[in-house]
């Protein structure tokens, strides 16, 4: 057994398989734990070679907003890593235009380069995942 | 079929646990195979061997273990996710197995569906 | 694909933002909470009579009887228990839980 | 250490005090525990003798609502418990119109006598009151 | 009496609640993911505005920092920290929590 | 005055407890009385002496229990809703107690103002 976030067992057979694999934010940070433990899903997975997304709609697009200092909430400020996430080939960050502008919020808000489609394509880009994680 | 659950919330304070194990039980029944249950999140707490529900309430914990006993159902606990929520071997339940998140998107790999069931 | 909707539509936005991403050939299932959303007679019973057009929308009837409301269904939503959950489950490519 | 809902300490000194204690219920049954634990320490309060109401708003009117049927989600049904408090001497269950209205609820839906009181009748009540319990 | 709500506008209906619940002398403080309601610009901002007309709305600025939004806060709107929480929760003769 | 405090939410999960702490603190040090912390829901789960978050992060089973120790304010642990969790005097964090119901009821009464923090 590994500590934290670890415990990643490369030796289980996945058989070689690539799967799309979708996932899904729709919930703001800090007032909930799911969008870091979303994160952190997200890290593991990018040892397993599969072809992994992120979507975030509804209030999950405040996940990526810059500008947060968590330090006056005592709480560990997490945003700065989905911009390591391109040192991990995780690249496919998408963001609702409906959502962000329901939001008040423009493109040049987020911490980290985003792709923005609208709720169309954020449906299309449902559509077409194997694997599909929400939390 | 092959199909993995992946369980995001606590016993008793949310409805998704009941629905998953009435999923699997449905499943089961209709002869597909559950390849792993991934508790993540406050969904650790489903392995709890201090739990004790009233008498005349149904008991969570135990049975998800007699479920994976008579089935052969793997049940993984996100070590990251049981730490911070004082989980650990020393009240894990009988049955469950505390792992890292590997295992969960492993179970997305080798699963037909990944069924998920949260807040 | 299969959306599952577990949360009620007079308390979250989540059943409004599910029916806005269906694509042609997609279903949504309601559970738990989100059975709410298969009323007849609410502030949401428009929106999802709407969809029901376009997309066939199921509810999981076991949680229609806990919460006592098996004879307010809309007409055209179909009643499944935990078996027919399965296998719309297995019935769909993949599945989708709006948490 | 007492089991379940019990360990009431009635020893404990409350200056015999009666303030005006409100349960505030917004949340739909079954899908969370809060009905249930709200209506847990509705109980408890009884015992201390104090100006009890209950208040069911927004998804809480679903709580008191008939017909309710849990075998099949194999969780207990609580809903018969409201038409006990009557032999605790709490009887001021409140309704919110709106609420019951938007829902497509009647009065004769109720498991229990209830008033029916509208938005600004609620707003009053809210204020009125000493302590203010929700979950 | 003071309301606090710890819910995102664009997420729950609790601080729409909220607001059509508050009479004269009442105070509303947004905290937590509440905060998101303090905000202009958003789908909520109009109906925020509207009740700041004829209550004080305090919003707690930590949770605001926290989130990334300081530059976004409704004009009008106070801003507390913790000891400023504390401080209205004496002020005012009782509270409630919109959970 | 008389503060009570009710924390329905467990800890990390949810930031009711986070709150709730940054307040009592913030009281305590304008020389307002805490008078007892409830901890009822999956608020009873801040009590785990098992509790064990990543390094860099805050212990929120730990820090309510220096607050409580340095500043005798009484925190109990409801026994219904902890049982259904998995909270025992086993697992039960120095300085909670697990009591009754009536021990929130008897918090509203006692208190000049209850808060609550919840999700």
């Amino acid at each position: 057994m590994t500590e934290a976030t670890g415990g990643i067992e490369m030796e289980e057979d996945t058989g070689g398989k690539v799967k799309k694999f979708l996932y899904i934010n729709r919930k703001a940070p800090y007032g909930t734990i799911y969008a870091l433990e979303s994160l952190e899903v997200v890290l593991i997975s990018a040892a397993f070679d599969q072809d992994v997304s992120l979507a975030f709609l509804d209030d999950g697009v405040y996940q990526v907003v810059k500008g947060q200092h968590t330090k006056p909430i005592d709480v560990k400020n997490f945003s700065p890593t989905y911009r390591a996430l391109e040192g991990y080939d995780i690249e496919k960050l998408y963001v609702e235009k409906e959502s962000m502008e329901a939001r008040g919020l423009k493109e040049e808000d987020f911490i980290v380069p985003v792709k923005v489609i609208n709720t169309a394509e954020m449906a299309d880009l449902m559509q077409s995942q194997d694997v599909i994680m929400s939390f | 079929m092959k199909l993995g659950i992946l369980i995001n919330e606590g016993p008793y304070t949310h409805q998704a646990s009941d629905t998953a194990y009435l999923f699997a039980k449905a499943a089961i029944e209709k002869g597909h195979k559950i390849h792993r249950v991934f508790f993540y999140n406050d969904g650790v707490y489903n392995s709890s061997r201090l739990t004790e529900p009233p008498q005349d309430d149904r008991h969570i914990v135990n049975r998800w273990q007699k479920l994976a006993k008579d089935h052969h159902i793997d049940l993984v606990v996100c070590v990251a996710a049981a730490l911070r929520r004082g989980i650990k071997d020393e009240n894990l339940q009988e049955g469950f197995r505390i792992s890292g998140l590997g295992q969960l998107v492993e179970t997305g790999i080798q699963s037909d569906r990944l069924v998920t069931f949260g807040d | 694909m299969l959306h599952t909707v577990n949360k009620s539509p007079t308390e979250r936005n989540t059943l409004e933002s599910c029916l806005k991403h269906l694509k042609k050939g997609s279903a949504v299932l309601l559970i738990e909470d989100g059975v709410y959303g298969a009323l007849r007679g609410t502030s949401s019973t428009k929106m999802v009579e709407q969809a029901l057009k376009n997309h066939p929308i199921y509810a999981l009837y076991p949680d229609i009887e806990a919460r006592g409301m098996q004879d307010r269904v809309i007409e055209g939503i179909k009643l499944v228990d935990y078996s027919g959950f399965v296998d719309l489950a297995v019935e769909y490519p993949s599945i989708q839980a709006w948490l």
